[in-house]
């Protein structure tokens, strides 16, 4: 299938997917926090444009208000309380390189490959074009999970979890044009009062070991000492 | 309404062994409740069970009745026939014997920490619980009995739950007796399997192949074999059953290794259906084992009551041999040699429930007064108890097999059965079966040892400490409960024509055939297969040892001359003192030495913290480290391994579920 | 209808008064008073679906399968309520927590109540979605009410571990509803469980079979299925122990009533492929693996309520294996063990509570002679094991039977780590409740005013299941069995 | 069963009652004349117990009533299994009364309550007797049944005097399993009546002695009672190894002759059995303690040899 087949807005809808895409490789790798967020705000740009695209080709009226949404939750609302939160946690210059940089993004890839091979068997026609952002999707779902595994980092890991949730976000709208409004207001609802209680965490995580380093939060183990 | 009598006194029963349980759940407050009411209550249950069981036997129809039980589409069915008779009267004679016992013995119990509402109410649970599986008609309802009469003696066993070896015996009883349950419950989901459900009709018309049906047999021959304490399933019972309460040991060896017992018989003879002889051969081996393994292990205890535990070991194993025969002739197509041997069976059934539990019940009367279970602490009991010496030692005649009691009239028929194996065709089996034969003499002889040192050691001779010289009479309530017992043990010897025409409906219903000749001879003749072949005039034997014996004993002894006392003369050396007899360790020495490579001995002399040396000897069981040590540190090993999925981290969680995920993936694609 | 909404909307009001109520002495009062009217209306909604099949409408749904866990959910919750009224007192006087901590207790032990009883109840499969997510949302907070380091540990990663299954079980959904688009006439249907069930033969078998898979993984973290189980023992120790009541008693059958619900439409949709029980077979791999794991578990435990979430573990284990497993027996034994396993396990959990409170500690090491020191605490714990373990005439050995009959019909060779499986749990649980119930009395051991009123209710009711499954509670089963596997037993 | 018969079994009682003392009488004398001593009288026996009957019996403080009771219990044990033993007939009523096996359960009875008196005072001695007995009979105990198995086997019968009567129509036939079994028999009757190399019935000397150390504390009639249950017990052994080994001669029925003819045939019997016993006895020396389990697992062993080449060399 190539690109010259699709309408316009159909191969802009692609190249956004894409871009939102390259923004989770970002996150992955990004070593500065605030850059991080950043990256995520973008990412949530991204999502809403696409999500905008969508309502425009398909003339859902109920996907603007999804895009609007998205827009002021991903893309502001979740980047300022984040923002604000590295701020008054005074974590405005914390850096966390990863170990293997190369390593991890080589994962990525693979998660990519990954997915795309595994929505392969979808191949009615009419879901060809779909498939293709079900799979971008897909492999952001699976990077911000990848992300949360090697992050050691609270913040860097809700980033992931944020992640996924725009990986979710964006295969919901492209692959379905959207869910059921009840449904969509719940999810957001749902992702607003997590990062409240996130924040809430941060605090409390703070004051018991004073670092925001998950490693070191291992007193709940079955080990005993001698292993 | 006669011919309901059966199934009313068999509800009688089990009413009267709940209420006897309710009531001493109040025994907690007014304490003399136990003694008073709940111990009768008992003992009336047994006495119902027992008139249930003879009534049934006597009749010898089958009754069924259902109860509001159960599930929705396996209502609990009840079923008495004979055999489930003879083993309510196994229940219910030891029962009944134990109620009387159990009021003078809790006594002893009212001021100490134990608390009394446990032990009366479970022991209301669990007679409850045996009579149920004596009367269950499905396996449903069979594996809820029997696991509430495992659970309910668990409790009974953990009752002085003080010391953590009491605990740790508790935990293993209640673990095997689990393990054993689940054994048996596959058993029956195989059975179930072919037939259609649950019910025992069903099972019983069911058809397996040789495969399955072995598969079945080995199930239930583990399951009841762990409950019946057969090697090597045994090490939970001498641990088990010394630390429960006397009266309650009596119960669980006398009575509930009967109950798996019946099991067996059920589950084998009536529900599998086609009998191989390979069977019968396995039972034969291992019940050989356990009698020689447990009577040689017995010889080796000190504890009395631990003594006791190992020789019932050694009574299941003959139990087993005689069944085994059964099995192994009905594989053969001798059904006629399958009887005798199966009565053989039954008949030793009964007589270990009589002579062991008296046995137990004495061993808790020298508890009771003596406080003492070590028999190297003994001595000259027969002069401070004379009743519970008398009783035990027409106990310990019995379990040694020597006529004219109960023990030799089954080890008898026993020898019997096993001595026409020459009927068999196949060569290697009428080979095999002679050296059971050997195996069984050999026990026998063993046995006599062993109980002729308990009760030597016990009994006779000396007080070998302070406290047991201080022993004292028991109450009437106990020596009546012995007596009971005793009595029965007597008469069972004496009788046994009258026994096995009783018995007899048994092997007719079961196998559809009965001993025809046992009695031609008339009531004073024995004879089991023809009066050519054996005969054994139990009647005659004993009343001339009775009238010689009054003869001697009032002739020369009141009539003539009385009887001058003096000091011993023991070839002349200085009057003996108590330290200078013989110990229960020694006199098992020279057998420990023969026998030594089966037991793990450590022996040796070992540096007291005063500066005196003293000599130290344990015999353990080799079984330990051979079975059950590996078992353990196996799970263990597993258990270490498995702890590192929760390392703490929560990283290494999320990529638990990331591999989760993809791997799932992966595998749908 | 009435009932229904009440069902699910009275803890939601209960919630909202109790944040706001002042005097804190009532808050338990009112707290019970709540659950009892839930209760009464969860009965009452029984009764409407005994005698009229199926209550719908408003995106709800109640049939058979979900009335009797919607009773059970209610009336755990009441017990639960009655217990946790003395006992959050006597955490308040110990100084554990604060007003503000205790109120945000009541509330939010009602908002947990309204998301499980949504999720339940609800007909939409983003809305079931939205409820599970809210009951993590709801206790999370309750994990880490304590302010130690272990209990905001706990609650860190009960909270990254459900949200990151949860957030996979969405994306589970949105393929369920890609793949629902082509199928269903009016696509905004396509997250409605039944409109999907009904045309559960068209939809697309490849779509379906990843979207189970992310479901299996998002709920099966719910459930606490080895190994996405981490999160589980900790929230459950950490939490204030009715909390842990509820999450071992509730929670996790809600997230596998879930699992069955798509299982149920995945079933139909691969019915036509060449592996038409692939969704079977999975769940019989991961309850297997959780059944054994969790035994296993149970040997090295230091902590007696981590102790007892794994037992949850073990027997959730079990359940998504007999749900695998199929057929009408199996499932009618694993809906009956969700109700035994409920009722006894949080029967224990409430005793737990009066025994750490007794000991001071949660330490297994530290926990001795409970019988000499409080009879009823000691014997509720002892029978409670006992129950769980499968000892009859408790109910638990009635499901555990039916199950292993099952498995014997159907898949003989898998009885075998079955019952090692049974038999290593067993001696994992008892070789640690020997000690603490039995022995005797460390010095300065008190006993404490202990309510046994719910374990008496629970353990009688778990006793009267193992002697006879009642009329009325057998059609229900049935007729649920008949829902999920389309044949009754009866 | 006719009265007659019923006489004649009783007759066979006490013949063995009588006979009992001069077996053991004899083998005395011989050994006495192959140690070229002259030796006590034949009847020497017969005035031991004579004098011991007379002479006022005594117990220790420490004995109990069972203590008493014993002596009858054994002597009569002991003779009611004697009596069932064919002697000068077959089939005869007191046969029928015990079969082998019980013959063997009424000695185990004897020997248990011997070892019971002799634990009953409490002395040193007395225990290790018992200890001793027991050790021994537990290992002969086997023998003993598996050779008589043998021949219940090849009779079909644990009858003995149907055994007998088998053996008395088959006579001609040589059997492997005989031969076993009998060398088996006289093995374990030489452990079983206390005899060289087990043990000494001439010794008091404390370490070696078995069935002495047991009676060591008894007296006057209850002593003589003992000492006669001992010998009965010789002579019980001896007639169970000729009378079913070879029992040539044996009154089939009760003809008053018939009867004659045995009693004379199974005396020379018995007298040639006693020398070749004396023999023995002067040639052997007693063997340790420790030593005896070898030799009666060798009778075991030759016991089971018997009864597997019967079953199946000669089924």
């Amino acid at each position: 299938m190539g690109l010259d087949q699709l309408s316009l807005l159909q191969q802009l809808m692609i190249t956004l997917s894409a871009m939102a895409l390259f923004t989770s490789f970002a996150l992955l790798e990004q070593a500065r926090l605030v850059a991080a967020i950043h990256a995520f705000a973008w990412q949530g740009v991204l999502v809403a444009m696409v999500t905008a695209v969508v309502a425009a080709s398909g003339g859902l009226e109920h996907l603007f208000f999804s895009a609007a949404l998205t827009l002021g939750l991903k893309a502001l609302l979740i980047p300022w309380m984040l923002h604000w939160l590295v701020r008054s946690l005074e974590l405005d210059r914390h850096k966390e390189p990863l170990r293997h940089p190369a390593l991890v993004i080589m994962a990525g890839v693979a998660l990519v490959i990954f997915s795309y091979w595994l929505v392969l068997p979808m191949v009615e026609e009419e879901l060809m074009f779909t498939r293709n952002i079900v799979a971008v999707s897909l492999a952001m779902v699976l990077i911000g999970l990848l992300m949360m595994v090697v992050r050691q980092q609270a913040v860097t890991q809700v980033l992931g979890f944020m992640s996924m949730e725009n990986g979710l976000f964006l295969a919901a709208v492209s692959a379905t044009g959207g869910m059921p409004l009840v449904v969509e207001l719940g999810v957001a609802f749902d992702v607003l009062v997590a990062m409240v209680l996130f924040g809430v965490f941060f605090f409390q995580i703070r004051e018991s070991i004073d670092s925001l380093d998950v490693d070191r939060m291992n007193r709940l183990t079955e080990r005993t000492d001698e292993e | 309404m006669v011919e309901l009598l059966p199934l009313w006194s068999a509800g009688l029963a089990v009413g009267l062994a709940l209420t006897s349980a309710l009531v001493a759940l109040f025994s907690g407050r007014v304490v003399s409740l136990l003694r008073i009411l709940a111990m009768p209550l008992f003992a009336l249950a047994g006495l119902a069970a027992l008139v249930a069981g003879l009534s049934a036997m006597v009749q010898g129809d089958i009754l069924t009745a259902q109860l509001p039980l159960g599930l929705p589409w396996l209502p609990w069915r009840v079923r008495l026939d004979a055999l489930a008779g003879f083993f309510l009267c196994v229940i219910g004679v030891v029962s009944f014997a134990v109620g009387i016992y159990g009021g003078g013995y809790v006594r002893g119990l009212e001021h100490g920490r134990d608390s009394l509402p446990v032990l009366g109410g479970f022991s209301g649970l669990f007679l409850t619980g045996m009579l149920l599986v004596v009367l269950a008609d499905d396996a449903f309802m069979f594996m809820v009995s029997w696991e509430l009469m495992s659970l309910s003696s668990y409790f009974l066993v953990a009752l002085h739950h003080d010391q953590a070896a009491n605990r740790r015996a508790a935990f293993l009883y209640l673990l095997m007796a689990h393990v054993g349950g689940l054994s048996i419950l596959l058993g029956y989901g195989v059975l179930a399997a072919f037939g259609d459900g649950f019910a025992f009709e069903a099972m019983r018309s069911s058809e397996l192949t040789f495969g399955w049906a072995s598969v079945a047999f080995v199930l239930a021959f583990i399951g009841f074999g762990m409950k019946a304490g057969l090697v090597p399933l045994h090490v939970w019972l001498p641990e088990a059953h010394p630390v429960a309460p006397s009266h309650i040991s009596a119960l669980m060896s006398g009575v509930m290794l009967k109950v798996a017992v019946y099991g067996f018989i059920r589950f084998v003879f009536d529900l599998i259906g086609e009998i191989h002889w390979q069977w019968g051969v396995a039972v034969l081996a291992v019940g050989s084992i356990s009698a020689l393994m447990g009577v040689l292990y017995a010889l080796m205890q000190q504890d009395i009551k631990r003594l006791l535990a190992y020789s019932s070991v050694e009574n299941i194993g003959i139990i087993f041999i005689g069944l085994g025969l059964a099995l192994l002739f009905l594989g053969t197509g001798h059904k006629m040699l399958a009887v005798v041997a199966f009565v053989a069976a039954l008949y030793h059934t009964i007589n270990h429930a009589l002579f062991k539990g008296l046995l137990f019940l004495g061993a808790g009367a020298i508890l009771h007064s003596a406080h003492e279970r070590n028999l190297e602490q003994m001595g000259g009991l027969l002069r401070r108890m004379p009743w519970t010496g008398a009783f035990f030692l027409i106990g310990c005649i019995s379990i040694a097999a020597l006529p004219p009691f109960n023990g030799f009239v089954s080890e008898w028929l026993t020898f019997q059965a096993a001595l026409q194996s020459w009927q068999l065709d196949s060569g290697v089996l009428r080979s095999l079966i002679p050296i059971t034969a050997a195996v069984l003499a050999l026990t026998g002889a063993l046995a006599a040892a062993c109980f002729l040192k308990v009760y030597g050691v016990a009994f006779l001779g000396r007080a070998r400490s302070r406290h047991v010289r201080r022993a004292r009479q028991v109450p009437p309530s106990m020596r009546a409960g012995q007596g009971v017992l005793a009595l029965l043990c007597l008469l069972l010897g004496v009788l046994p024509t009258f026994v096995i025409a009783l018995l007899n409906v048994v092997p007719q219903q079961i196998l559809g055939q009965g001993l025809i000749q046992a009695t031609s001879q008339g009531w004073l003749w024995l004879t089991p297969i023809s009066p050519e072949t054996a005969s054994y005039g139990a009647p005659l034997v004993t009343i001339t040892l009775a009238l010689m014996l009054i003869a001697g004993l009032w002739l020369f002894g009141r009539g003539i001359r009385r009887v001058k006392r003096c000091d011993a003369w023991d070839s002349g050396f200085a009057p003996p003192n108590p330290r200078m007899q013989y110990t229960a360790t020694a006199f098992a020495q020279p057998i420990r030495r023969v026998f030594g490579l089966l037991f793990h001995i450590d022996e040796g002399v070992k540096l007291q913290p005063d500066g005196r040396r003293r000599y130290q000897l344990n015999v353990n069981d080799r079984l330990w480290e051979l079975l059950y040590l590996p078992v353990a540190r196996g799970v263990e090993r597993a258990a270490r391994q498995v702890v590192r999925l929760q390392s703490g981290n929560v990283r290494t969680y999320l990529s638990w579920t990331l591999a989760t995920l993809l791997v799932l993936l992966w595998i749908m694609a | 209808m009435m009932a229904l909404l009440f069902t699910v909307f009275a803890p939601l009001a209960g919630a909202l008064v109790l944040a706001v109520l002042t005097p804190l002495r009532i808050a338990g009062w009112f707290n019970i008073a709540i659950s009892a009217l839930n209760f009464a209306a969860s009965l009452a909604l029984a009764r409407a679906v005994a005698t009229d099949g199926v209550v719908a409408g408003m995106s709800f749904r109640v049939d058979d399968f979900n009335v009797y866990l919607l009773v059970l959910t209610a009336f755990v919750s009441l017990t639960t309520a009655i217990f946790s009224r003395p006992y959050m007192g006597y955490v308040r006087e110990s100084g554990r927590t604060t007003d503000r901590g205790m109120r945000l207790y009541h509330t939010m032990f009602q908002l947990f109540m309204f998301t499980m009883m949504l999720a339940l109840s609800t007909d939409n499969l983003g809305v079931l979605w939205v409820a599970v997510e809210g009951a993590t949302l709801a206790t999370v907070l309750l994990v880490s009410l304590y302010r130690t380091p272990e209990a905001i540990e706990a609650a860190w990663k009960y909270f990254i571990l459900c949200g990151v299954g949860i957030a996979l079980a969405l994306f589970g959904t949105v393929l369920l509803y890609f793949a629902a688009q082509h199928v269903l006439e009016d696509p905004t249907k396509g997250l409605t469980w039944s409109a999907l069930y009904g045309v559960a033969g068209q939809l697309p078998p490849s779509v379906m079979g990843l979207a189970f898979v992310f479901l299996l993984v998002g709920y099966g973290t719910k459930v606490g299925l080895v190994p996405m189980h981490q999160w589980l023992p900790d929230a459950h120790s950490e939490g204030p122990t009715p909390m842990s009541a509820v999450l071992s008693g509730l929670l996790l059958n809600v997230a596998l009533y879930a699992v069955v619900r798509l299982k149920m439409l995945v079933d139909g949709s691969l019915a036509g492929t060449e592996l038409p029980h692939m969704a079977g077979y999975l769940l019989m791999g991961f309850g297997l693996v959780s059944f054994l794991v969790a035994g296993l578990f149970l040997h090295r435990q230091r902590d007696i309520k981590r102790m007892f979430s794994y037992s949850s573990i073990e027997h959730m284990g079990l359940m998504t294996f007999a749900f695998g497993l199929g057929g009408p027996l199996a499932t009618f034994g694993a809906l009956l063990h969700m109700l035994v396993h409920s009722l006894t396990k949080s029967a224990i959990f409430v005793t737990v509570g009066h025994a750490t409170h007794i000991a001071g500690t949660q330490s297994i090491d530290h926990i001795r002679g409970l019988i000499r020191t409080q009879p009823a605490v000691g014997w509720g714990l002892l029978l409670g094991v006992a129950a769980i373990a499968g000892f009859p005439p408790f109910g638990v050995f009635t499901s555990e039977f039916l199950l292993l009959t099952a498995t014997m019909q159907t898949q003989p060779w898998f009885t075998v780590p079955l019952l090692v499986g049974l038999a290593v749990a067993f001696a994992g649980l008892f070789r640690h409740l020997q000690p603490m119930v039995y022995g005797s009395v460390p010095e300065g051991q008190e006993p404490v005013q202990a309510n046994m009123l719910p374990v008496l209710i629970h353990l009688g009711l778990v006793l009267w299941l193992g002697l006879s499954i009642p009329e009325f509670l057998s059609h229900w089963l049935n007729r649920a069995t008949e829902l999920i596997v389309g044949v009754g037993l009866l | 069963m006719s009265l007659s018969s019923w006489g004649v079994a009783l007759l066979q009682a006490l013949l063995y009652l009588a006979l009992a003392p001069l077996l053991a009488g004899w083998v005395r004398k011989v050994k006495a004349r192959l140690q070229n001593r002259r030796g006590a009288s034949l009847l020497q026996p017969y005035r031991d117990l004579y004098k011991l009957f007379g002479k006022e019996a005594r117990m220790a403080h420490t004995a109990s009533p069972l203590f008493r009771a014993a002596p009858y219990i054994v002597f009569t044990a002991t003779w009611l299994a004697a009596s069932a033993i064919p002697f000068i007939a077959t089939g005869l009523p007191t046969a029928a009364v015990a079969d082998v096996i019980v013959i063997a359960g009424l000695l185990a009875l004897a020997r248990f309550f011997l070892a019971l008196a002799g634990m009953d005072v409490g002395t040193a001695f007395g225990g290790m007797g018992a200890s001793r007995e027991m050790f021994v009979s537990a290992l002969a105990e086997p023998a003993m049944l598996m050779a008589v198995f043998t021949l219940a086997m090849t009779a079909h019968s644990t009858n003995l005097s149907s055994m007998v009567d088998y053996q008395l129509l088959h006579s001609d036939i040589l059997r492997p399993s005989y031969m076993f079994a009998l060398t088996g028999l006289v093995l374990v009757a030489l452990a079983e009546t206390g005899r060289i190399p087990v043990d000494n019935p001439g010794t008091h000397l404390e370490l070696t002695m078995i069935h002495e150390a047991m009676i060591l504390e008894y007296s006057g009639r209850h002593l003589a009672l003992m000492e006669w249950a001992a010998q009965l017990k010789l002579l019980l052994y001896g007639v169970l190894l000729v009378n079913v080994f070879f029992p040539w001669g044996m009154a089939q029925g009760i003809h008053p002759g018939a009867l004659t003819i045995g009693l004379l045939v199974v005396m020379t019997k018995l007298l040639l059995l006693g020398a070749v016993l004396a023999a023995s006895e002067t040639a052997l020396a007693k063997m340790r303690l420790f030593r005896v389990p070898a030799m009666l697992n060798l009778a075991l062993l030759l016991a089971l040899l018997g009864l597997l080449s019967y079953v199946i060399l000669e089924v």
